[in-house]
């Protein structure tokens, strides 16, 4: 218990942390919000009352404050380039996003770990080598690379699908949601690949320890030392690198959105950069260190879960 | 009597309550606290001193107060000699997997005479040949030595630079009896030929009583009983030494 | 330490040479100028004259791939170099010495490797300007404390051998002890670390360009082709699979090598 | 247990009487060896005429690891057999054969890693034809090990409790049923607060309660044969005593056959009643544990117990 309180609190700290790092990364930024959104022939006093209205006239720490309050409200503010409020704006993006990271990921979990457990328990020498072998080439293909390959594979030659022509969920859910396949496989495949080989020497160093042995003089099969016993250890390791994927993947999302072009949080983030508007800017990036922060969490959650020794150090 | 090249005198260590949490914190089990307790005893030139007891007993604690290896006491340790050295019990943590014997013992050599022991530099193969190697080893790294062997390089180069006391913590409980008995003697012979004189750890009253001239018998931190090792075993005063005896008879 | 000959290793070595000599010969020399136009000759297909094909402006892809290659090249090079050097010094002296500096700075790197790098540089880099310099700087900061992490819980374990405490006792100096005698004992993870750092690098690069906040157009860049590919995908497909399968390839070549050694020292899988 | 405890030890050399049972005859020749010098065996004159079933019988066993030398077998004709109740030791040191000889007879030995010729007749079953199938079902059921480290013996993140009863588990016994047993063989062992140790996972018990715990686990089906390899080497000295206090009552108050595997003399004196010594794969030496050790023939034996830390000599006096 007293470990789980320890972590809340690192949590909040972490929490903190990021979202004060990047409300300050985003104010040493050259460039004068004001001036931008009034233009260049704006008299001091429209620059003046502005400023007050967006609340730029106080000390750092206390816009700072402000805005983590109204943040934690659901505001996080004014977009400096179209004047609504930027919760207005993410409204869509997000869930686009949000949806293509859970497939992606669900697809990197469903491919690997049937995989990786495949694989450590195939003795066949070259059946390893196969998988090696694969492992190491699709460790090499970046998500976007093999976005872009299959838009011309299934968009260009096989014309299987229309590139540009993403519908929002709203409208149609299984047209949506099938537009959004390709994207989440591309991000999915590298990772998995990374995670089957994770899982796969995971597994074998589990099957190596003096344990198993036992089990073994008990009478128990393979399959059942590597279900009852090895299986749990080696998820350890495998949990953590698989929250890891999970931000990569959030993160990968800001590329492959923009090769399918799917109006995401992606494709806002970069024309926000473009445009400086920085409250959009900021509360994409908090959004998605949050996003980070909380998948390591629970992946914190689940390792105290299968490891005891974890809840008492 | 003789001159001593050691002394302890009210040695007192803690463990802090944290570090004991993070170690082995629990509410069950065989389990000491893992301090020494008013630890006094000298060793004399050329003296092999016995120090018995069990895992837990503090042993190790003691060997590292007493080299200064980062432990905190209470108490003096007083030392009469220059740069004492220490074997260590588990021969395959004690090479750097990283270096050749010879790169090992070189450096040992390079330590020495940054401490202005020029004079009498021995060379490497001598070396070797001291502790019963040939010359071939030169080259060879930890991983392609056996036990016995890597434990004979670790006595080189811990009587390399001359010390006049050496700290043994069981230095041949990881190996087999037949090696246990060549590396025993292997100590002997170098104590009588440079002099040394040995801190001797175990937790097998047979090898202290093999080696030793004195034994200091501790239990939880605390020397429950000492004295000439004829006269201990013979006569043990102590019901845990008793113990240990009965144990190992 | 010896290595074992394996596959992985042979693969990996040829391609790495191949690759390094078409690189470095593209520093100096490559079949046609990367930023000479051509109008005659807009997205031709693959040829005898013109290996990977011609791009929407009649430049000959195979110089700007070779050419975007050693950029990418450099710049990963250059991020491993700052991380790694870095975090080898922070790593081991917390590694070593411990202590509450230590904590701190673990827990910062914590923080960082935890946030995808690649959203970090994003930011900064667009904010601050792209280019060769700050993208190398920002990338190679960024790598900083996944190095460091790694070598410190290297150092950590080593610190408290045996080996080190008799040396130690034999009185080698503490600079001495690691420098020489604990960080050859981390080599054998700095370097996975290091290939997969590269590859990160690489990545990481090519993203940032594909999105348009990392080398500036006309220096040739794999990413900012590929992202310029991709509009002509109906045309000139050729122009994608060349850039693309160049990244690949430098990815590919890099993690043999490291996943072969890795077999040769007996760390990797069978 | 059907044997009464005060029947002569029972270990013989089986090369003479292997081939008649129709051992595989290459391997009955090169096992232990007619010569006498190669094996010193009283037993096998003392005990010629008696035919009392053996619940373990090894003959001719060779082991030759696949990554090993040609030449080079881990074991190289090893005979001898064990009577039901007895408790028979194997002494050796690292590389002398007696670990991979335990593996064989617990069948525990990875499959394709290593050749394994001779026969191996547990209770009349011959282990070598058995089928993997029924290799799994004698191991836990008829056979239980012990081993060495107490620490990695256990799954680090599975209940104590699950892991003494996993034998009854896998054999289909019902949870309560396997909780009853598991709490009792733990007792046995010598465990107080069984029930609320049965809960806790391994890191929360000491060295000496994890090798009981593996000793209760290795009971819990009542095995004809209990294999303990190297069970006291990893503890201290007064632990060690009572986990061969613990083994001897087994031995004694159930009739538990005992196979026993040490480097240590010593404890291997304490606690079984005939011993042999192995050296480079094969049995250099059998008999009476107190008779091996007051009168040693062969050479290594001398060897091995003149290397035993004793009271009577020290290294001061005969260096």
């Amino acid at each position: 218990m007293k470990v789980l309180l320890r972590k809340i609190l690192n949590l909040m700290i972490a929490l903190l942390i990021v979202t004060l790092l990047t409300f300050l990364a985003l104010q040493v930024i050259p460039g004068d919000p004001v001036t931008k959104m009034l233009g260049a022939d704006a008299t001091a006093a429209q620059a003046a009352q502005l400023r007050t209205r967006l609340g730029l006239d106080q000390p750092v720490l206390v816009r700072y404050g402000r805005w983590l309050l109204s943040f934690l409200k659901g505001d996080p503010g004014i977009s400096y380039s179209y004047s609504m409020p930027v919760a207005e704006m993410l409204k869509g993006k997000l869930s686009v996003t949000v949806i293509l990271t859970a497939l992606s990921f669900a697809m990197t979990v469903l491919i690997s770990i049937p995989l990786g457990i495949l694989t450590a328990r195939s003795e066949s020498v070259r059946v390893n080598h196969f998988f090696l072998i694969m492992d190491q080439l699709f460790m090499a293909l970046p998500p976007f690379f093999i976005g872009i390959l299959s838009v011309y594979l299934f968009g260009i030659v096989l014309k299987l699908f229309a590139p540009g022509t993403y519908v929002p969920l709203s409208e149609s859910v299984a047209g949506g949601l099938g537009y959004l396949l390709l994207p989440a496989l591309a991000m999915a495949l590298p990772r998995s690949a990374m995670t089957v080989k994770m899982l796969r020497s995971s597994i074998r160093s589990q099957m190596a320890e003096d344990y198993v042995r036992t089990a073994r003089s008990r009478g128990l099969t393979d399959s059942q030392i590597l279900h009852r016993h090895a299986l749990r250890g080696a998820m350890v390791p495998v949990v953590t690198f698989l929250a890891q994927s999970a931000a990569e993947i959030m993160t990968g999302t800001i590329i492959i959105e923009q090769v399918f072009t799917i109006p995401g949080l992606g494709r806002l983030l970069l024309s926000s950069i473009g445009s400086r508007d920085f409250p959009v800017v900021q509360a994409i990036v908090v959004l998605m260190a949050v996003f980070v922060i909380l998948v390591n969490f629970a992946a914190d959650l689940i390792n105290m879960a299968i490891d005891p020794r974890i809840r008492v150090s | 009597m003789t001159e001593s090249v050691l002394e302890v005198r009210h040695v007192s260590s803690y463990y802090t309550k944290a570090r004991r949490l993070s170690g082995t914190h629990s509410g069950f089990g065989e389990r000491d606290m893992q301090v020494l307790r008013d630890v006094t005893f000298s060793i004399q030139k050329g003296e092999t001193l016995g120090l018995v007891g069990e895992s837990g007993s503090g042993k190790t604690t003691l060997c590292r107060a007493v080299l200064g290896l980062g432990m905190d006491y209470e108490g003096e340790i007083i030392h009469h000699t220059d740069h004492p050295q220490m074997v260590f019990q588990d021969p395959y943590s004690s090479l750097n997997p990283a270096r050749t014997v010879g790169w090992t013992l070189r450096e040992a050599l390079r330590a020495g005479e940054r401490r202005g022991k020029r004079a009498s530099r021995p060379l490497v193969p001598e070396i070797l040949g001291q502790v019963g190697l040939s010359e071939e080893y030169i080259d060879r790294y930890p991983y392609e030595l056996s036990g016995g062997q890597r434990q004979r390089v670790c006595i080189a180069a811990a009587v390399i630079q001359r010390p006049q006391l050496i700290l043994l913590d069981e230095p041949v409980s990881a190996l087999d009896v037949t090696i246990q008995a060549q590396i025993l003697r292997l100590l002997v012979r170098l104590k009588k030929e440079f002099g040394l004189s040995y801190l001797f750890i175990s937790h097998d009253l047979n090898v202290i009583y093999q080696i030793c001239d004195r034994v200091l018998v501790m239990k939880q931190g605390e020397i429950v009983e000492s004295g000439d090792v004829r006269q201990v075993y013979e006569d043990p005063q102590h019901d845990y030494t008793k113990m240990l005896l009965a144990a190992v008879d | 330490m010896k290595i074992r000959k394996n596959g992985f290793l042979k693969t990996g070595e040829i391609m790495s040479l191949v690759l390094a000599t078409v690189i470095v010969t593209g520093f100096f020399w490559t079949p046609y100028g990367t930023t000479a136009m051509n109008a005659a000759e807009k997205t031709l297909p693959p040829s005898l004259h013109h290996l990977l094909g011609t791009d929407n402006f009649g430049r000959d892809v195979f110089s700007r791939v070779i050419s975007g290659a050693g950029t990418s090249f450099l710049i990963a090079l250059g991020v491993v170099a700052v991380g790694c050097i870095g975090g080898v010094l922070i790593g081991s002296l917390c590694g070593y010495f411990g202590g509450i500096a230590d904590a701190v700075l673990m827990r910062v790197c914590d923080a960082i490797t935890a946030f995808p790098a690649i959203l970090l540089a994003l930011v900064v880099v667009s904010l601050f300007g792209g280019g060769m310099a700050n993208i190398l700087l920002c990338l190679g900061l960024l790598f900083i404390p996944s190095f460091a992490r790694v070598v410190r819980t290297e150092v950590a374990r080593v610190r408290d051998m045996n080996y080190i405490q008799s040396a130690r006792l034999m009185g080698v100096s503490t600079g001495r002890i690691l420098l020489r005698h604990i960080l050859p004992n981390t080599f054998p993870v700095l370097l996975p670390a290091v290939t997969i750092g590269f590859n990160n690098a690489v990545l990481a690069e090519a993203s940032m360009s594909f999105l348009g906040v990392g080398i500036q157009p006309p220096q040739a860049s794999l990413g900012s082709m590929l992202k310029d590919s991709q509009t002509y995908l109906n045309t000139a497909p050729w122009y994608a699979l060349g850039t693309g399968g160049m990244i690949v390839l430098l990815v590919l070549a890099v993690s043999l090598l490291s996943e072969g050694i890795q077999q040769g020292t007996g760390r990797g899988q069978v | 247990m059907d044997q009464t405890a005060g029947e002569p030890a029972g270990v013989r050399s089986m090369d003479r009487h292997g081939e008649k049972e129709g051992t595989r005859q290459t391997f009955g020749r090169t096992s232990c060896g007619d010569s006498g010098d190669e094996m010193t065996d009283r037993q096998s004159q003392k005990n010629s005429g008696q035919q009392a079933p053996d619940l373990l019988k090894v003959s001719g066993l060779r082991v030759h690891f696949h990554n090993a030398a040609p030449e080079r077998y881990a074991v190289n004709g090893v005979s001898f057999s064990l009577k039901r109740g007895d408790t028979l030791g194997i002494v050796g040191e690292s590389g002398s054969g007696k670990t991979v000889t335990a593996m064989c007879v617990s069948g525990l030995m990875p499959r394709g890693k290593a050749d394994e010729e001779g026969s191996i007749l547990l209770d009349g079953r011959e282990m070598f034809s058995c089928s993997e199938e029924n290799l799994r079902r004698i191991r836990g059921q008829d056979v239980g090990v012990v081993f060495q480290d107490p620490m990695t013996t256990f799954d680090p993140l599975c209940r104590i409790g699950r892991q003494v009863e996993e034998a009854l588990t896998v054999r289909g016994i019902p949870k309560m049923e396997r909780r009853k047993r598991a709490v009792e063989a733990m007792g046995l062992a010598g465990l107080r607060d069984a029930e609320e140790l049965y809960s806790r996972y391994p890191y929360e018990l000491s060295g000496g309660m994890l090798q009981r715990a593996s000793i209760a686990a290795a009971m819990i089906t009542k095995p004809k044969l209990l294999i303990c390899d190297e069970v006291t080497t990893a503890l201290d000295v007064l632990i060690q005593e009572q986990i061969l206090e613990l083994l001897r009552n087994l031995n004694e108050d159930y009739g538990m056959t005992i196979l026993f595997i040490s480097h240590d003399l010593h404890v291997v004196k304490k606690i079984c009643k005939s011993v042999l010594v192995m050296e480079r794969g094969k049995i250099v030496e059998s008999g009476e544990t107190a008779e091996v050790f007051a009168r040693p023939q062969h050479a290594y034996t001398k060897k091995l117990i003149a290397s035993i830390p004793a009271r009577a000599e020290r290294c001061r006096t005969y260096d």
